[in-house]
């Protein structure tokens, strides 16, 4: 087709949207392309979304975003086969603050946030997949989608189509993921009568609970389960490492079923109504794993740029932070009259290195690499702990002192002093 | 309208759930769209697509404006609620009416009927409403001549189809699956992007009598709403052993016969056994 | 378009269930169903509504109207007196040339006319592609609540209206509506969900003919043929009135021919699953079930299907279900009326032949078939 | 198998019949020459099915499009791995 943008934006997730508006908002005419009958449509999220990123694009997004809970409450516990240990940070938001995260059903946010770009000018076009980048030679001129007269022309190309990135691996921009690098996390949504969901977490109003669990549950593999709140839901999820799925030839879906089945969860899941079951692949390959950002005419941004945190289970605000930083780099480019050559737009990445996107995923860049070799952390320890603490809380006429002498012979029947040395160690090096 | 197949009754509540249901283009409408757009691809003209429903029907809209409609109308007011078929027949026929003041209709096409009513009533509604000929259940259209305003139809009924010769204005019903849907040109999803809908309330709709519409111009009134009960027992296995199998099939027919007469007599007559070969169609 | 659902249940019952019935309304007295026929007899649904208006006028204390209408006297008679015998107490009989074939035009005006002159309180049809053609444009024209496609007819103690249940969103809910202040109140009624009543020719009833004033001249829409394939060579599983749907327990696209044969004998259509589908076994068109087609047939013969959930919504309304299957455990036997536990390979040349056997039986003695029930 | 087909009957999709949006490119392959069989494993919504002789049997209607397979699969790269058509394929209501 003859008309041309400024630029295309390729998906209309998080990253995209956040892209798009931010262009739009500086003048630019934008396409947004996304497959899915309406943006969200084929995303998937725990979902937990951490407000900072979005406020800097919506400050007033409290207002109106399809927001279902705002955590007051997160658990963390380690599961062994029936029990678990764990912590409980609780802290009730008083109704004036501004929460800093929430639980959300993405596909209502995303449509929602994308509605925000229309608004402010963004041309979206859905139902359509883009199935190659256009090229005059080197330089990114362009998309093909899947429609008739489906070419379509831009000045630059921002890729925002998620962790499969079609586009990337057959551009030769980002090589295809390997089986470590991923997690695969499956969901269900299960819906409750709102009263008897608030009663079971203790929250009432907008409150909301999240759960993060590891341990025995991931049968070894590298992983954790979690348990949201929503308004009149529950999120249930496991995910772990793609190549441990392979090695232990387990069904996703099995672990799911096994995590729901769980002492610790069972009461807190019954009689829900499964109105939805979600796989979704989650970048973990971290800081290592960052391809290359940009090139002739184009920009990466979200998952498809393997933005996310893995450790602290951050994504979509890395999305939202990614999309509109690489917006406005090229926003700049174009006011100082500079062309979007692969040079002028390494500047996205310099910007993203200043930013907290890469200070933070530097940080935690050894830790899949410790869990990876060192699997009793998800085996061993989970198991100790739960037992020690089984065997210091039961009152059975065993005096504190020979209890605690029992703990200690138990960790050291695992683990030598000097592993359990080691292994401090190698965490706080790797979470430092 | 919502996906119908997605709604479900709450196990322990009895309550409805609709959550996250998106509101779909009916796909009944699809067919008769399809059907129109073929109508203007031979002999031209012009398109409206017309809708009743909240402001999320505007996605519905804008896709039959990607395939090619000219013009999208949402008919959209909180007067509307708890309308039924008469009410809601009521409505189109007037909003049907202030697009007939702008430019003459010739031909009304609906879907057989709804997904999440599956009645089928809105349609003939409509055309007694504004005194057109009604084609219901048609499936193929093979002649329509503008300049003699007259149209030949096949109409679907159980026994067989009815060859209808009437004149144009005429409202037709489009039975399912009389074609394959077309998938729209990244220009035509543009344009339709870019294209404004227009939104009528009750007053552009041309209705001035409240009592025609919403839930007092709806003389049904919905009593109670439930889940269907699961049927409890299990088929009934017929026992064989191992060289008795004829036995068994012999058995199994007579069951079917003594539940399905029609069936057999259906067999004795002139399509059935041998002779029904021709149904067959691979 | 109905705004039924999304609201908790008896969201606007209660308030308007109080309302007493206008007096104007009260005059409306009686159950009547439309019969309908054409040459080739009486559809079956019309006995099956007698035999539901017998009952709901029995409650009423009332009686019970048919309606036959025609162009020709000659073939009318035997409806008229089979309608006395399936339950009428009075048939309001109308024959004039311009009534053969069904019209929509002349059925309207002809029901409109009658309904004006004697008031009924109930008027039922089937729920047939003629039933609902002719139900909705006889609701909108006297300005009345028909609730269409029921499953179940009741009367409802406090306001002795009709009480009249039907499927709605996708089948997913039942809804029971009832309409109030305006008369008659209309619905129709599915084929096959109501038993079919005994046939008394003992009863006696009486015919009363009915003049109405038509020209053909004033009629805008012609009858110009019928043909006997409604939808040409057009494949509509939804339309089949018999399927035999097979499934990965065939083993191998040459199997599917055991379907065909059978389909041919009953005269009806070959389904299939995804699975089968996805082998490549059988076109995509014949897919049943969640992401294909929803069928409902007299008739569905599922052979090597195990019956997962995909596959069952997509079928478990058909009227009477036949599984055939190697494993006693198979899902498809929760569903299914009549089961078969054994290989479908060996099983249906079997019933092939029986049924074939029957149809040719069946030419030959004249098997009165509608006499046996 | 059941228990996955139970869980997908919940979710919503657009089927794009007769274009499945993967392939196995070779069965062959899957048959002869893959020992590990992964997908049938992995996959979360159950599309790859083992058959009795080693074969895999591939059916992509259920697909949550999440990519496993196409990664996993990583010795023979055997699977022919595209989105479905706009407006296709899973449609996820909550996500």
């Amino acid at each position: 087709m003859n008309e041309r943008f400024d630029a295309i934006v390729v998906g209309a997730g998080p990253a995209g949207t956040s892209a798009a508006l931010t262009l739009a908002r500086g003048g630019w005419k934008v396409l947004q392309i996304e497959r899915g009958e309406y943006p969200g449509s084929k995303n998937v999220q725990g979902a937990i979304l951490y407000a900072d990123s979005l406020q800097k694009l919506i400050p007033n997004f409290r207002e109106e975003a399809p927001l279902e809970r705002h955590l007051v409450e997160q658990r963390l516990w380690v599961l062994d086969d029936r029990s678990y240990i764990g912590s409980t940070y609780r802290s009730p938001v008083s109704n004036d603050a501004e929460p800093d995260r929430y639980t959300i059903l993405r596909a209502q946010f995303d449509k929602w946030f994308a509605k925000k770009a229309q608004e402010a000018g963004v041309l979206l076009i859905c139902e359509t997949t883009v199935l190659d980048l256009l090229r005059e030679g080197e330089r990114v001129v362009g998309v093909r989608t899947d429609r008739e007269e489906g070419e379509v022309y831009a000045d630059v190309v921002i890729l925002a189509d998620g962790v499969n990135s079609v586009l990337a691996r057959k551009a030769g921009i980002r090589p295809e993921l390997g089986a470590g690098e991923v997690a695969l996390g499956v969901k269900e949504v299960l819906f409750y009568p709102q009263e008897s969901l608030e009663d079971r977490f203790g929250i009432q109003g907008d409150e909301g609970v999240a759960i993060e669990m590891v341990g025995k549950i991931t049968g070894g593999m590298v992983g954790t389960a979690f348990l949201y709140t929503n308004k009149e839901s529950l999120a249930v999820g496991i995910g772990c490492l793609l190549s441990d799925f392979r090695r232990e030839k387990v069904p996703p879906y099995v672990l799911l079923a096994r995590l729901k089945e769980h002492p610790a969860l069972r009461p807190l899941l019954r009689d829900g109504e499964m109105k939805e079951y979600t796989a979704h692949l989650i970048p973990e390959g971290g800081y290592k794993a960052i391809p290359k950002l940009s090139g002739d005419g184009w920009l990466i941004v979200g998952d498809a740029g393997m933005f996310v945190n893995s450790v602290h289970r951050e994504g979509s605000n890395l999305a939202m932070e990614t999309g509109r930083i690489a917006a406005e780099t090229v926003i700049e480019l174009k006011q100082a009259g500079e062309p979007f050559t692969e040079r002028n737009l390494h500047r996205y990445r310099q910007r993203l290195d200043q930013s907290f996107v890469m200070k933070d995923l530097r940080k935690y860049q050894h830790v899949h690499e410790v869990l990876d070799q060192n699997r009793h952390f998800l085996t061993t320890y989970p198991e100790l702990v739960n037992r020690a603490a089984e065997t210091l809380l039961r009152v059975d006429g065993v005096d504190k002192r020979s209890k605690e002498k029992e703990v200690v012979r138990s960790f050291r029947k695992h683990r030598s002093y000097r592993g359990l040395f080691s292994d401090a160690v190698k965490l706080w090096r790797a979470f430092r | 309208m919502p996906d119908s197949a997605q709604i479900r009754v709450h196990p322990v509540t009895g309550t409805i759930m609709r959550q996250g249901v998106p509101a779909v283009l009916n796909p009944y409408d699809l067919f008769a769209l399809e059907e129109a757009l073929q109508i203007k691809d031979r002999l031209g003209g012009r398109i409206v697509a017309l809708c009743m429903g909240p402001p999320q029907a505007e996605a519905a809209l804008r896709k039959a404006l990607s395939l090619g409609v000219d013009d999208a109308v949402l008919v959209s007011d909180r007067a509307f609620a708890g309308s039924d078929t008469l009410a809601t027949s009521f409505a189109l026929a007037s909003a049907i009416r202030q697009v007939g003041q702008e430019q003459p209709v010739d031909l009304v096409f609906t879907g057989k009927q709804t997904i999440d009513g599956d009645t089928g009533q809105v349609g003939p509604g409509v055309a007694k409403r504004l005194g057109m000929q009604l084609l219901s259940y048609v499936c193929r259209i093979p002649i329509l001549d503008m300049d003699s305003q007259s149209i030949v139809v096949h109409r679907w009924t159980e026994r067989g189809g009815q060859v209808l010769q009437s004149k144009l204005p005429c409202l037709i019903t489009v039975l399912e699956g009389t074609s394959e849907g077309r998938f729209a040109s990244l220009p035509e999803m543009i344009r339709a992007t870019r294209q404004p809908i227009r939104v009528w309330n009750r007053q552009a709709a041309g209705i001035e009598d409240l009592t025609k519409i919403g839930l007092k111009g709806s003389p049904t009134v919905v009593g109670k709403v439930f889940a269907p009960s699961r049927r409890a027992e299990r088929a009934e296995c017929i026992e064989w052993e191992q060289d008795q199998a004829g036995k068994a099939v012999s058995l199994l027919w007579e069951k079917i016969r003594a539940r399905q007469p029609e069936l057999v007599e259906k067999l004795s007559g002139t399509n059935g056994g041998e002779n029904g070969q021709e149904r067959v169609s691979e | 378009m109905s705004e039924s659902g999304g609201k908790p249940a008896e969201r606007k019952g209660a308030a308007r269930r109080k309302a007493a019935l206008d007096p104007r309304l009260a005059e409306y007295r009686g159950v009547w169903v439309f019969v309908e026929r054409d040459e080739q007899g009486v559809h079956p649904v019309s006995w099956e509504l007698l035999g539901a208006a017998r009952e709901l006028a029995d409650q009423l204390g009332t009686e019970v109207g048919a309606v036959v209408a025609g162009g020709a006297e000659e073939s009318l008679e035997s409806h008229c007196r089979d309608a006395v015998a399936y339950g009428a107490d009075r048939v309001y009989q109308t024959v004039h040339p311009v009534l053969a074939g069904y019209r929509n035009e002349p059925y309207a005006k002809l029901l409109c006319e009658l309904v004006k002159k004697h008031k009924p309180e109930i008027l039922l049809l089937g729920a047939t592609s003629l039933g609902r053609d002719l139900a909705s444009s006889v609701a909108t024209t006297l300005e009345t609540g028909l609730t269409a496609d029921c499953t179940e007819l009741a009367i409802d103690r406090e306001s002795r209206a009709l009480a009249a249940t039907r499927p709605t969103f996708g089948g997913n809910l039942l809804c029971t509506i009832l309409t109030l202040n305006y008369r008659p109140q209309m619905a129709t009624v599915r084929p096959r969900v109501l038993p079919q009543p005994k046939k008394d020719h003992g009863r006696s009833g009486q015919i009363q003919k009915e003049e109405i004033d038509l020209s053909e001249e004033e009629m805008v829409t012609k009858l110009l043929e019928f043909l006997p394939h409604a939808g040409g060579d057009r494949l509509d599983l939804s339309l089949a009135e018999v399927i035999v749907a097979g499934g990965k327990g065939l083993q191998r696209a040459a199997n599917f021919s055991l379907l065909e044969e059978l389909a041919r004998a009953l005269g009806g259509e070959v389904g299939a699953t995804r699975a089968a589908v996805q082998a490549g076994w059988v076109d995509a068109q014949r897919q049943i079930g969640q992401t294909g087609k929803t069928v409902r047939p007299k008739l569905y013969i599922a052979a090597g299907i195990s019956g997962a959930i995909q596959h069952r919504v997509g079928m478990e309304s058909s009227d009477l279900i036949v599984a055939i299957n190697t494993d006693p455990n198979a899902p498809i036997f929760e569903v299914a009326h009549y089961g078969i536990v054994g290989d479908a390979l060996i099983l249906l040349p079997l019933l092939t032949r029986t049924v074939r056997g029957q149809a040719v039986a069946a030419k030959t003695i004249g098997l009165e078939v509608y006499s046996s029930s | 198998m059941s228990e996955v087909e139970e869980k997908l009957y919940q979710n919503r999709y657009r089927l794009d019949a007769g274009h499945p949006h993967i392939r196995i490119r070779d069965p062959e392959v899957c048959q002869a020459r893959c020992t590990e069989k992964s997908c049938a494993a992995c996959c979360p919504a159950g599309c790859y099915t083992l058959g009795p002789e080693g074969d895999i049997t591939l059916l992509t209607d259920g697909c949550l499009e999440c990519g496993t397979c196409r990664i996993i699969c990583s010795e023979f790269r055997n699977v022919d791995w595209e989105y479905p058509r706009g407006g296709f394929g899973i449609l996820f209501k909550f996500g």
